[in-house]
């Protein structure tokens, strides 16, 4: 855990150099519809608070934090500036696990000063969960689950943050068979819902682009000992191994890869997006992998996002990670929502869905299903010298 | 006095299976329990070596209450059982197993400890022949004499024998008896419980007859081979 | 149409199989080397005590962290420069050491805790099964209270791509040569402590008779706690073996290895030192022979489908015998 | 008979406790007023979502979304395992196969084929059934921790092959699944009211616990406790073992199979996730906990198990620990579980004369013995060997050479 | 009263089937046959074509020294061994390849050396699943509670009580096996196996561990049984016991048939003398002391000497 911070303090120093250097404007939400909330601040009669949905604890807690804390952020400042609002706070700990989530999410519905939701994080615990909010007409805003068919579902109260899958996997792919004009890739994933889908699609994508999938393994995320795996892509003498899942079987797969004498390059998807696999790989073995994602892992990527990595540090007590800035801008594009004027569930949806909202990361616009409108950028990041260091749009 | 049994009782759960016993077995005695099954005899005897737990009463060797002393304390202190069924390892070799007899003692220096086997494979020939198979592997009768020579590797001062004739061959049981008598001349006390009460009464000094947890009487081993309570106890009174 | 596509990859299978016999077979041997000491654990106990010890995959997951904290007190950071010769066999032995005893002294206090108490009652084995399986729980998560959910990395001590000999075609690297050996020795003086000490025989005669045993003056207590050291102990060497092969470990690293080595230890025939070692090493080359042949994502159905299969025919392992009844 | 596990010190006491009295008063009352208890308790836990519980409800999820998941699905598992392990005693570590059997079936048949959801819940129950008859013929005649590791590998072998197979959604699992059609007031396709679930899984309880007590009263359920206690005894008064355990093991999974489609239906998913071994475990851990075969304790235990972590969100990361240390500090002090099984409770009698037999033939087997069977170890009881209780009885076999 | 019930329920009157009673079936008096029965552990003989056989209605007393085999015919007989030669006819019929459950149900009951019960339910209970031994209703029938199903039931309720009765222990129904005493629980098993409506019942040394009060009872219960028209085989070391009850005894020695008649004439049989007493030794001791014995290689096929920790040495030479 030392490290991990260890790891995050340049980060940090970067990005509250990037703050010092940055314009003075604290405000947040500048768009053309709606005033940035005003000195005199907004009243509020009934008490309201934004609920966060996602793991707290557990091993899936470190994604679930960083989008907490995000939010959690937005929310202070907020009240800080709103003396006469108060919006209130509140975490429901699903530990990721979408056995869990129903009765949190039922719990979340009967509090009826909860109008909005951040979250759910994963796309699996949406399927439980977003039939509950669907139903109860609470709105979310989730700035993680990247499962395309979630917005297929005909939930109405359903906001996505990020580009999904079906944005991020043809980039990872063109990114593959254009930047790194691999001929033979190995395509690997860890079984679970979000890497097998991931993996899929770039598979699919490959195969259309020209470019050869000769080996596709699935992991087991339990085990940890790859040496099969590794074995079949020295086999094949692949030039780029795609990985689909998180970042510690990422960093893992990557060590055993380059052990084994496997010289390919190594892409993976905004799971494996975390200092945790450059650690879990080994600074040396985690040399010059590209992870992507639909967002940047350091805020400071961000136009609007300058200061925001000081503040983050300075409200929670932690370095801002991947999705944090997408949490802190889903909160602020709920409380946009209240500041103008909308407190109730329905009417804050009416506005998500149609507003159009300026936050640190992006343009929000929704289309009608919940997705973002307009082209999704995806970003790259690389290792370099031991750290991420963001490499730019790869596409969308 | 060697050892002594003060109104020892032991339970099992409920039951009561030994109801206020009192032995004495003074230095260099052979002192045989008989009685019919289930009379109590093993149940005293592995309170003695302390593999069951005395429910009252007391139990003192050479002065000293043992009554709380766990089991392998006992056997360094010098009370060594040869056990019901013989008890062999079936997976030791027939050294092994006998080197499981000195097992506690610290005089583990090679001479004695060959002195000692030189001892028992002097008693029990057939067990030098056999000495590097394993003891599952053995007749009924050799598994009684690896038992009994395995006790006595831990130079025992006093010797619990439970129902060495066991399952054995008239000729066997002879053998076993007189081996027996032969232990006690060079001079090891002896506490038998047998079954075989003609033998077992000629061969003891004193016995003490067992019913139903409770010792109904108690003479010199002699007096008590024509005894109608031995008959009345062990023999059943039946069929006369 | 199915069974052409699974005959089909399974003819690829066929082929990487026999393209790549000897790499499949000595990473298979490596971490079935590893199943095998902890395997070791399983059946000791189970041999004495008839008992599945299902916390002593937190034995072996505690050896890590002990490993782990031996590299940190010597004061190596994952991006240390590595050490040759004399100075790595010192931090081996030196992690080596500490994973042991930390994993042992576990073991003991995990015995004195957890079942020890219900011994003395009497209790029944299936309530002693479940204070294992509490015991487990807790311990994991007293880890991941105490050193949160993450990987933790242990650095790496030598150039473990080095190539040692090569092997029909593959290179053989020095981590891997390092793991069978070590573990084929540890095991070896194992099975030669419980043949030929007296505490070892004082082991297998509580295995065997236990009565009997108590009879010949040996402490029983003693040698539970003395079953629980050695297969602490054993844990110890393959959590550090573990380290060196893999370099993570965190809460629950134990449980899945646990697994499979009770998997291997009732493969092999629990109670059995012999079996345990020869179930690890046929688990772990059959895991990897399988996921060349059918892919990977079926290992685990593979290694238990293996079990029951053998089980069917030899309802006691493939070396069935107990502890007790090992042959001197 | 003496393993070591018991043969040190024993200390057996009568588990005089609470528990023991009331069931002995409860056994003492008579009939009608034992059905008026009974009615009146069971109208009672219908109501539970009703009455205003106050702090007994759980604090940070919906009490009503809790009653059905976990504790109601727990309870209705825990009574399934508990014919296998409790009444056959036959260790099971893979019970959530058949919880998965149960999911998976609603979830093809009811999402992917539309059949009637009150066709998809006996087919799936039929379907668990068979898949407990089908990985009990070949691995019954294993016996104890054997047959444990195998139903472990079963459970995991079912987790692992939904997981692979695309058909069935991999990882994804299956989302689209049937509810069960309104009923009157009760409506299924209202995700907002967990309460129709809960009174509809409550009324399968009751169904199961029925039928469950009917067959522990007759030819069956003394056939499952004599293979408990003795199986070749068993065998040899003339119970068929082999077909009575099957359908322990049968009867087990299709309660299983029941709680599966259950959840299944509620949760509208059914994904590999779901169905880890931790289950299994938890499972038997509430038989266990609640008093093994009996079937009042294993509901208490269920619920137990199921209900703490959901009260004690608060405490959130140091739940499964504290959960460990519970189950270990109870297995240290109340071994026999919460609400034992009655022939346990301390019965009072006259004096007896024991031979030293005695102890040798029950006591002694009682308390070495691994309550799953008598005999329970490798190697002891094949045909081809004697009939030795003992299985390490030196003279047990003339094989060891 | 119970006498009366046992009576009418005994296998010579009742018509369980076309097989039951002695005057049906085979029509033969033979009831059990065994052929040349040979029974191999490792190289040892524990039986060597031993050849045996009991009429309907007759006690046959087992006997022979410990590890002679006597326990071995009875796991041949119930199936828990398969004979490595020879054969055992069942009222005419081989079963040497009926599972041991279906030879319970052709009529072929047993107690044990040790006592086996089913120690955690109720006297009562233990015997309820002998007597469902011959009943048919399973899990469709006891869930829905069929018409069968509850004649069986109330049958076995029944039946179960009159034979703790018959044993004298129905005060003891409702306790647990386990807590029992052991005269008790010996006889609670007699009533178990009894309860299988057996239309042979073995008798493993139901007298071990009795005092001679309680020999005595068992004796006349024993009679009481044959009375009533079951077939009994017994093994039994109390000499006087077997030889005031049986109408013949059968002598085993070293896993071989040494002599078979009656009790007289056994004990009158030279060969039975010396294996009893042992050939006169050196020492004279040998022929005043009565224990009998075996040599030890033939206690691997039994291992008498441990699994049976009673029942030995009982003096023969008072029968």
């Amino acid at each position: 855990m030392k490290k991990w911070f260890r790891l995050l303090v340049p980060i940090a120093a970067v990005a509250l150099l990037a703050a010092a250097c940055g314009d003075d404007d604290d405000d947040v939400a500048t768009t053309d519809e709606t005033a940035a909330p005003a000195a005199a601040g907004v009243v509020c009669a009934d008490p309201l608070t934004i609920a966060f949905f996602g793991a707290q604890t557990g091993d899936a807690a470190n994604l679930g934090l960083n989008e907490s804390r995000g939010a959690e952020l937005a929310i202070n400042e907020f009240n800080a500036a709103n003396p006469a609002c108060q919006i209130g706070y509140k975490a429901f700990d699903s530990q990721g696990n979408p056995d869990n989530a129903p009765a949190l999410a039922q719990q979340a519905v009967d509090e009826a000063a909860i109008v909005a939701i951040v979250g759910p994080a994963f796309s699996g615990e949406s399927r439980t969960a977003n039939p509950i909010f669907e139903a109860a007409g609470l709105p979310i805003v989730t700035p993680s689950a990247s499962a395309p068919d979630l917005s297929t579902l005909g939930w109405t109260i359903f906001h996505r943050l990020i580009a999904n899958d079906d944005s991020q996997g043809p980039a990872i792919a063109a990114h593959i068979a254009g930047e790194l004009a691999a001929a033979k890739v190995a395509v690997i994933d860890d079984n679970s819902e979000y890497g097998l889908s991931l993996a899929e699609i770039v598979a699919g994508e490959l195969e259309a682009a020209g470019v050869e999938v000769t080996v596709t393994d699935h992991v087991d995320p339990a085990s940890q000992d790859f040496s099969a795996t590794v074995t079949k892509v020295k086999d094949a003498g692949v030039d780029v191994v795609m990985y689909g899942g998180y970042y510690a079987e990422a960093g893992r797969l990557r060590k055993q890869l380059v052990d084994g004498g496997v010289t390919a390059g190594f892409i993976s998807g905004d799971g494996s997006l975390d200092p945790g696999f450059i650690e879990a790989a080994g600074a040396e073995a985690a040399e010059g992998a590209i992870l992507t994602a639909a967002a940047f892992f350091s805020p400071d990527g961000y136009t609007g996002g300058a200061d925001f990595g000081a503040k983050f540090l300075a409200d929670s007590g932690s370095a801002p990670g991947l999705y944090s800035a997408e949490g802190y801008d889903g909160a602020n594009l709920i409380l946009a929502a209240i500041t103008a004027g909308n407190t109730t569930r329905e009417a804050i949806n009416t506005f998500l869905s149609t507003a159009s909202f300026q936050g640190i990361t992006k343009t929000f616009k929704f289309l009608p299903n919940g997705e973002l409108d307009g082209p999704a950028a995806i970003y790259a990041t690389v290792v370099e010298g031991g750290v991420l260091v963001g490499a730019g749009q790869i596409g969308g | 006095m060697l050892l002594e049994l003060d109104d020892v009782h032991v339970h099992y759960g409920k039951i009561e299976a030994v109801k206020g016993v009192s032995v004495t077995v003074d230095e260099g005695e052979v002192v045989t329990l008989i009685g019919a099954n289930g009379a109590g005899k093993t149940t005293t005897l592995k309170a003695v070596s302390g593999v069951r737990n005395v429910t009252g009463g007391r139990i003192l060797f050479e002065g000293a209450d043992i009554t709380k002393v766990a089991p392998h304390r006992r056997v360094e202190m010098g009370i060594c059982q040869a056990p019901e069924g013989r008890g062999i390892f079936p997976g030791m070799t027939v050294l092994e197993n006998l080197e499981m007899g000195c097992y506690t003692r610290k005089d583990r220096k090679t001479g004695i400890k060959a002195r000692d086997l030189e001892r028992v494979y002097g008693l029990f020939p057939r067990l030098a022949e056999r000495r590097t198979q394993s003891g599952g592997t053995l007749s009924g009768g050799e598994q009684q004499m690896l038992a009994i020579g395995r006790a006595l590797m831990a130079r025992p001062k006093v010797l619990l024998l439970d129902e060495p004739s066991m399952g054995l061959a008239p000729k066997l049981i002879a053998q076993i008896f007189q081996i027996i008598t032969e232990i006690s001349r060079q001079g090891t006390t002896i506490l038998l419980v047998e079954q075989n009460a003609q033998q077992a009464l000629r061969r003891a000094d004193r016995a003490y007859i067992l019913e139903s947890g409770r010792v109904v009487k108690s003479a010199a081993a002699g007096d008590l081979l024509n005894d109608d309570t031995v008959r009345q106890a062990y023999l059943g009174g039946l069929g006369h | 149409m199915i069974a052409t596509v699974v005959l089909a990859s399974l003819s690829e299978g066929a082929r990487l199989l026999r393209d790549n016999f000897w790499d499949y077979t000595v990473t298979g041997a490596t971490i079935g080397a590893i199943y095998s000491l902890v395997a070791l654990g399983y059946t000791l106990v189970y041999g004495v005590l008839r008992l599945i010890n299902f916390a002593h995959s937190e034995i072996f997951m505690i050896g890590t962290f002990g490993a782990l904290y031996a590299t940190q007190w010597l004061g190596f950071d994952p991006g240390d420069p590595k050490k040759t010769g004399i100075a790595l066999i010192g931090v081996l032995l030196f992690c080596l050491v500490i994973a042991m005893a930390v994993s042992g002294a576990s073991a003991v206090v995990l015995e004195r805790i957890a079942y020890r108490p219900l011994r003395r009652r009497g209790s029944t084995r299936l309530a002693a099964l479940i204070s294992a399986i509490g015991a487990s729980f807790a311990i994991s998560e007293a880890f991941a209270l105490w050193r949160g959910r993450n990987f933790e990395q242990f650095p790496r001590l030598f150039d473990k791509t080095h190539t040692v000999f090569t092997l029909f075609g593959y290179d053989v690297r020095a981590d891997q040569v390092l793991i069978i050996l070590s573990a084929l020795f540890m095991m070896v003086a194992l099975d030669q402590f419980v043949r030929r000490t007296r505490l070892g025989r004082g082991v297998r005669a509580v295995a065997q008779n236990s009565e009997t045993a108590q009879l010949m003056g040996v402490n029983i207590d003693r040698v539970i706690v003395l079953t629980f050291l050695l297969g602490g102990l054993m844990a110890g060497g393959a959590a550090l073996l573990d380290m060196v092969f893999l370099e993570q470990t965190r809460y629950n690293i134990g449980f899945i290895l646990g697994v499979k080595a009770f998997t291997a230890a009732v493969l092999g025939g629990i109670g059995n030192l012999r079996g345990a070692l020869l179930g690890g090493f046929v688990l772990g080359l059959v895991e990897n022979y399988g996921s060349a042949l059918f892919g990977t994502q079926w290992k685990d159905v593979i290694s238990f489908t293996l079990l029951v299969a053998v089980l069917m025919f030899r309802p006691t392992g493939l070396l069935g015998e107990s502890l007790g009844k090992a042959r001197a | 008979m003496s393993t070591v596990w018991a043969s040190v010190r024993l200390r057996r006491r009568g588990p005089l406790g609470i528990s023991s009295s009331l069931q002995g008063a409860w056994t003492g009352l008579p009939r009608a007023a034992r059905y008026t208890i009974g009615t009146v308790g069971v109208a009672l836990l219908y109501l539970l979502p009703e009455i205003p519980l106050g702090l007994i409800e759980t604090q940070g999820t919906k009490w009503e979304s809790v009653l059905f998941f976990p504790i109601l699905i727990y309870v209705m598992m825990a009574i399934g395992l508990n014919i296998v392990v409790g009444r056959t005693g036959m260790l099971d570590l893979g019970f959530v196969a058949f919880f998965a059997i149960g999911a998976y079936a609603t979830a093809v048949l009811g999402g992917l084929h539309d059949w009637n959801w009150w066709l998809v819940l006996p087919t799936g129950i039929a379907l668990a059934m068979a898949a407990g008859a089908i990985l009990g013929t070949p691995t019954l005649r294993l016996r104890g921790d054997y047959l444990a590791i195998v139903t472990l590998g079963f459970g995991e072998i079912i987790r692992l092959t939904a997981n692979n197979t695309e058909s069935i959604g991999g990882p994804r699992g299956i989302s689209d699944i049937p509810v069960p059609p309104n009923v009157g007031g009760l409506e299924f396709d209202n995700v907002l009211d967990d309460r129709p679930f809960y009174w509809l899984g409550l009324t399968l309880v009751v169904l199961i616990v029925f039928i469950v007590r009917r067959l522990e009263r007759s030819r069956v359920g003394r056939a499952w406790t004599a293979i408990r206690e003795d199986e070749d005894a068993a065998e040899l008064m003339g119970v068929p073992t082999f077909t009575f355990k099957l359908w322990a093991f049968a009867m087990g999974a299709g309660i299983g199979g029941a709680g599966g489609t259950l959840y299944a239906s509620q949760h509208r998913l059914a994904s590999p996730g779901t169905f880890q071994l931790i289950l299994s475990i938890l499972f038997l851990a509430a038989v266990v906990l609640g008093g093994s075969g009996n079937l009042v304790g294993v509901i208490v235990g269920a619920a137990m198990i199921a209900y703490l972590p959901e009260r004690f969100r608060g405490f959130e990361d140091k739940r499964v620990m504290l959960f460990g240390i519970a189950l270990v500090v109870m297995m240290i002090f109340r071994p026999q579980g919460l609400i034992p099984s009655r022939r346990r409770a301390a019965e009072l009698e006259d004096p007896v004369t024991p031979p030293e037999m005695a102890d040798v033939s029950t006591s002694s087997q009682e308390l070495a013995g691994y309550e799953l069977g008598e005999v329970f170890g490798p190697g002891t009881v094949s045909l081809d060997k004697p009939f030795a209780p003992d299985p390490r009885s030196p003279a047990g076999d003339g094989d060891h050479g | 009263m119970a006498e009366a019930t046992i009576l009418s329920d005994s296998p010579s009157v009742a018509s369980a089937g076309p097989e039951s009673g002695p005057e049906s079936g085979s029509g033969s008096q033979r009831l059990l046959e065994l052929r040349h029965l040979t029974m191999r552990f490792g190289g040892v003989h524990a039986l060597n074509k031993v050849d045996l056989h009991i009429d309907r209605g007759e006690i046959l007393g087992l006997i022979g020294p410990n590890g002679a085999g006597k326990t071995t015919v009875f796991n041949v007989i119930t199936g828990v061994y398969d004979p490595s030669g020879g054969d055992v006819l069942f009222e005419g019929r081989s079963i040497v390849k009926r599972k041991r459950y279906q030879r319970t149900k052709l009529g072929i009951a047993r107690t044990f050396q040790n006592v086996r019960l089913f120690s955690e339910m109720s006297a009562l209970e233990n015997v309820m699943v002998g007597v469902d031994a011959q009943h048919h209703s399973s899990v469709g029938g006891a869930i829905l509670r069929l018409g069968r199903q509850r004649r069986e039931e109330r049958e076995a309720h029944e039946r179960g009580m009159e034979l703790l009765e018959f044993m004298g222990i129905a005060r003891r129904a409702h306790q647990t096996a386990r807590n029992l005493p052991y005269g008790d629980q010996r006889r609670l098993e007699i009533a178990r196996a009894m309860a299988t409506r057996p239309k042979l019942l073995l008798l493993d040394e139901p007298a071990a561990g009795f005092n001679p009060a309680e020999k005595a009872d068992l004796m006349s219960l024993i009679g009481r049984i044959r009375d009533d028209g079951y077939t009994v085989l017994l093994i039994e070391h109390d000499m006087s016991l077997v030889m005031g009850i049986s109408d013949r005894v059968a002598v085993l020695d070293f896993g071989e048939k040494i002599a078979d008649g009656s009790p007289a004439s056994v004990q009158a049989d030279q060969r039975v003398i010396e294996a009893y007493l042992g050939v006169p030794s050196d020492d004279e001791d040998l022929l005043a002391s009565t224990g009998p014995g075996a040599p030890g290689d033939a206690e691997h096929a039994e291992h008498a000497e441990h699994a049976e920790p009673v029942g030995r040495a009982e003096p023969a030479g008072e029968g």
